[in-house]
């Protein structure tokens, strides 16, 4: 396990060297421009001058999503260890989890019924 | 520890260097299905293109937007490389070797594949443009939906396996059947669940209104130039390329294959899931960001949801054994 | 279930694009066959004696609509060839950054002196380089491919007694009247290649006709 | 046919360093060569698309001449294209966003000037609202001649960039000379030409001529063309006087002239209170507001004429046009706190005539750039006039 865990240490080093080796080489062989132009700083936006700041408010299904997330993601959590143990378990452990999820299902429902998961 | 750390670097070179032929391998592809030839000019059958372009990408001059938060907009088109690298490590590459071995592997790769989005969404936010910005926003939205589907999906191989070690789950299959033809019931549908939530993952086409050209011009990678812009353009194949490995190892079998298991057959099947993946790029139409969301939800969760119990029905029949 | 249905035929689509040999033409190698009317740059002609047809007349600066012709007369004086006195040109500059290709100058012009070109310019690498001059548009008549279209020619085929499907049943006195009458520009150059050639986009025009019945 | 090398705008750093380092320098040709490889065959395309051009443009990517065999394909932001194409007029509104977007590019980088209009304004060339070729105020490498060339010119054009590049690498550039002066080749085009004296001095006597030819009703000491038979242009009905509105102009508002072939003149006090009479008769709907200048003859002064239009919604619809003349310097009451929908073509107005409007919420140009001077289509503004604000 120790052996396989410097074996990760050496991939991410690996990876870090080759893409730090390529910015190396875009700094070394990149070409400057002569000119400072004020233009060419400016953001990018349909070669209009942009209006206002970039960082705008968002629309708060965003938000919405982001918490249907955290819930699911950390009921999908809870499946693991059961998951792995499925098979030991048997029917009664199913049972169990049937339950969990059962109720989980219901918020879902609620949720649908709610139109809380439409993108409005 | 040499054997480890060799291997790490062979895995790491073969990856990127691997990606860079699907470069041109999917200008190709996509160029035969739209009746084109694709790269033809550019060394013999215009295999070099990907290395022009690289040469290319380099050589361009680096813009830092005016207001852009400068530390994160240098660090974030490297990271995504890295990370979108990073779940190769855990990919069984022929019986009992992998860069590292974990007996929780599954858990890991889908984890690494969710901080891949961190940089997408930190290069959104230091561009300081609203394209960026939306596109990082749609981006990250529709990679945490589409993250539970994927875990779900993902789950169907641990339980008909009762392992979350990859080798484990590919040593399953080599010695009883790959997930994804047998059984057909949980196992073909969670198959194709994880390969439609791992395109939403990498923001393909269908599901790639982070950077939909005719509204967001480039999404997150609107203000990037050169290198930087070609670091996210990698990490997108990277991520498609691993992921293909995954999906194999998970519910193809991985190594496992007749005369001789080993790399050829991972290479092989990934390669097979890879032109899979672009043909249905250079197919359909993009989704629109509320059908997304309803499929996501609506559909495929609870879809998920029922193949876990499905599964776990299927190990309690006592026939997988 | 629409959605999926649509999904399958598409996917469908994409592999029977994938078995089916690409319509790309190979561009710089192979070159697609352009029409015989397909034209971009300007060449001036000579008659086949090798005189100047040019006459110098201004018809086709005045018609341009781009204002890009600019012609400047020579004195008239005798052809080597005839000897008769005629009009030369001393300097004709056709700036080929403004031409649209409404091919209205090789259309009024009387002698079939100014055609059009199959062979398309090169681009240039600066706007200098598109200016055509006398020597550049007598330079071209040796070096490119004439377009179909020549004064004489375009004026016949607007004829509408020229080029009809023979109707044999009953011959209508129009297809009688012989076809110069109308055609006065065309009757003066007798040069100009007359019926055949002029028949051919005529007889191309009739061919949906043919199909349709 | 010179090939000249306008000053690069970007340069190495790393040749700089190897060409002051003696041992290093002998690696800078095959470096160079390999780079120019690079810059050669990924030649991503900025589109920068305003007309017929940009569907070539489209149809170059195609399967047809598909761009894509040299390594072209099209990138959407500027950030990461090399070739900007600019594929169709460019007006001197547009002109400022040509330039920033250009300057938003990274180096190294080149344009092509694809069609007539990009190179020289085509036949727009000498009109107020166009720019007389993109060169004027972005450098430009490779100029395709059409209008608009097809696929296969955009492809030759891009080759010939990609030779232009090597010839850069390879000095076979000459450095930058006086260029031939492309106005001394090519005279001025059109309007101011039709006058000089150098010309045939009956041409535009003609030209009159067979105007008038065209048009047989307008000169009755035209022969008519026995043979061909001129076609008479149909005698236009004249349209039916609405009555209501004669009524109401004549009772209430003291209007006595009612020509057939032009819309009542309103005095400009009055005017407002019409319209709003006709609002609340039914007329909801707003037509148009038209204007003309009139510049100042013998016995009269210097008038902007105004027309109006207004009509009713629904079946058997009635229309009402009056006109409103005031001198050019003094203003029009404005039907915007009336007429919603008036208020962009008064800007309109505004902006081409100059006539100005008393009460609108927000008279500012609207077509041209903000900084235009003047009113391009007032009949005393310079038709031919060189027009080169961006500059």
């Amino acid at each position: 396990m120790d052996g396989s865990w410097f074996g990760f240490l050496a991939f991410l080093l690996v990876s870090v060297i080759s893409v730090g080796g390529l910015i190396v080489a875009a700094k070394v062989l990149g070409v400057r421009a002569r000119g400072k132009s004020l233009l060419k700083e400016r953001t990018y936006e349909c070669g209009e001058e942009a209006e206002g700041p970039a960082w705008i408010r968002f629309h708060p299904r965003y938000y919405l999503v982001a918490l249907f997330f955290v819930l699911f993601d950390v009921e999908a959590a809870f499946f693991f260890p059961w998951a792995v143990a499925e098979k030991t378990l048997g029917w009664n452990g199913l049972a169990s989890i049937a339950l969990f999820t059962g109720v989980l299902l219901l918020g879902w429902w609620y949720a649908v019924k709610k139109d809380a998961l439409r993108w409005q | 520890m040499i054997f480890a750390a060799s291997l790490a670097a062979a895995v790491v070179i073969v990856v990127l260097s691997a990606t860079a032929l699907a470069l041109w391998y999917e200008r190709k592809l996509a160029a035969r299905m739209q009746t084109r030839i694709g790269p033809q000019f550019v060394g013999p059958i215009g295999l070099f293109q990907p290395v022009a372009d690289l040469l290319k990408l380099v050589q361009k001059e680096e813009i830092v937007p005016m207001g852009a938060d400068r530390v994160l907009f240098a660090l974030a088109p490297p990271l995504t490389v890295i990370f979108a690298l990073a779940a190769a490590a855990f990919v069984p590459l022929w019986p009992g070797v992998a860069v590292v071995r974990s007996d929780v592997g599954v858990l890991l790769v889908i984890g690494f594949g969710g901080l891949a989005m961190v940089p997408v969404w930190m290069a959104g936010w230091a561009s300081f443009n609203k394209y960026a910005l939306l596109g990082a926003m749609r981006a990250v939205a529709q990679s945490i939906s589409y993250g539970v589907p994927l875990v779900l999906a993902a789950m169907v191989p641990v339980i008909l396996a009762g392992t979350m070690d990859l080798d484990g789950i590919t040593q399953f299959q080599a010695t009883h059947h790959w997930f994804g033809l047998w059984p057909i019931i949980p196992g073909l549908p969670a198959f194709i669940l994880f390969l439609l939530a791992m395109l939403a993952e990498s923001n393909r086409i269908p599901f790639d209104i982070p950077e939909a050209e005719s509204e967001l011009v480039a999404g997150v990678t609107t203000e990037y130039t050169g290198m930087q812009f070609g670091f996210v353009y990698l990490a997108e194949y990277v991520h498609t390329v691993v992921g293909a490995a995954i999906g194999s190892v998970m519910f193809l079998g991985g190594w496992d294959g007749p005369f001789a298991p080993g790399l050829h057959w991972l290479l092989l099947k990934t390669l097979c899931l890879f032109t899979f993946i672009y043909w249905i790029r250079w197919t359909l139409v993009r989704l629109r960001a509320d059908q997304l969301m309803t499929l996501c939800w609506k559909w495929l969760v609870p879809a998920g949801l029922g193949l876990v119990f499905l599964s776990a029905a299927w190990n309690q029949t006592g026939w997988s054994r | 279930m629409g959605y999926f249905v649509d999904t399958l035929n598409s996917i469908g689509a994409t592999v029977r694009n994938f078995l089916r040999p690409p319509v790309t033409v190979n561009y710089p190698a192979v070159i697609r066959p352009r029409p015989e009317r397909y034209h971009t740059s300007f060449a001036l002609l000579h008659d086949a004696p090798g005189d100047e047809l040019c006459i110098g007349c201004l018809a086709c600066e005045r018609i341009c609509p781009s204002f890009v012709i600019e012609i400047k007369q020579a004195p008239k004086r005798e052809s080597p060839v005839t000897g008769k006195k005629r009009g030369y040109v001393e300097a004709f500059t056709l700036n080929l950054t403004a031409c649209i290709g409404c091919e209205l100058c090789v259309q009024v012009c009387p002698t079939d002196a100014l055609v059009m070109l199959r062979t398309p310019e090169k681009p240039a690498f600066c706007r200098e380089d598109l200016i055509l001059d006398v020597k550049r548009l007598y330079a071209n008549e040796k070096e490119k491919q004439a377009a179909w279209a020549t004064g004489s020619r375009l004026i016949e085929m607007q004829d509408p007694n020229v080029g009809q499907p023979k109707v044999e049943k009953k011959p209508a006195p129009v297809a009688a009247a012989p076809a110069p009458a109308v055609t006065p520009v065309a009757a003066s150059t007798p040069a100009a290649a007359p019926a055949p050639v002029a028949a051919e986009p005529a007889a191309a025009a009739s061919e949906p006709i043919k199909g349709a019945s | 046919m010179a090939v000249i090398e306008e000053p690069r705008s970007y340069f190495h750093p790393l040749y700089d360093v190897m060409l002051s380092t003696p041992g290093l320098s002998v690696g800078v040709a095959p470096l160079d060569r390999l780079l120019t490889w690079g810059l050669k065959n990924a030649l991503w395309v900025f589109p920068m698309a305003t007309s017929c051009c940009g569907i070539e443009l489209m149809a170059s990517a195609a399967a047809r001449v598909d761009l894509d065999r040299m390594g072209t394909i099209m990138r959407a932001s500027p950030r990461q294209s090399d070739v900007m194409v600019v594929a169709g007029t460019i007006t001197v509104k547009m002109a400022p966003r040509v330039r920033r977007l250009w300057d938003q590019m990274p180096e190294p980088k080149w344009c092509i000037a694809m069609g007539s209009c990009a190179i020289s304004g085509d036949f727009y060339r000498n009109l107020y609202p166009v720019v007389p070729g993109i060169d004027t105020f972005i450098p430009v490498d490779v100029y395709v001649p059409g209008c608009p060339p097809n696929p296969e010119a955009l492809m030759h054009g891009l080759m010939r960039l990609q030779e232009k590049i090597g010839l850069q690498r390879e000095g076979k550039l000459v450095p930058s000379e006086p260029r031939p002066d492309f106005d001394a080749m090519v005279r001025p085009p059109a309007l101011s030409r039709i006058g000089d004296a150098a010309r045939a001095a009956d041409l535009s006597d003609r030209q009159e001529q067979a105007a008038l030819t065209m048009c047989p009703d307008a000169a009755p000491g035209v022969v008519e063309d026995e043979e061909k038979g001129f076609a008479q242009p149909a005698t236009q009905a004249t349209p039916p006087l609405n009555t209501e509105l004669v009524e109401l102009l004549r009772d209430r508002f003291g209007v006595t002239e009612f020509p057939l072939n032009a819309p009542p003149v309103v005095s400009a006090d009055k005017h407002l209170e019409l319209a709003a009479t006709l609002q609340k008769m039914g007329y909801r709907q707003f037509l148009f507001v038209a204007a003309s200048h009139r510049p100042a003859k013998e016995g009269s002064e210097d008038l902007c004429e105004v027309a109006y239009g207004l009509r009713t919604v629904g079946a058997g619809t009635k229309e009402a046009i009056w006109q409103v003349r005031v001198p050019t310097n003094q203003t029009v009451p404005s039907l915007v706190p009336l007429f919603a929908g008036a208020d962009w073509q008064e800007r309109e107005q505004y902006d081409l005539v100059g006539v100005k409007f008393a009460g609108h919420p927000d008279l500012r140009r609207i077509m041209m750039s903000d900084d235009w001077v003047g009113h391009p289509l007032r009949r005393d503004y310079p038709a031919d006039k060189e027009c080169a604000p961006w500059r």
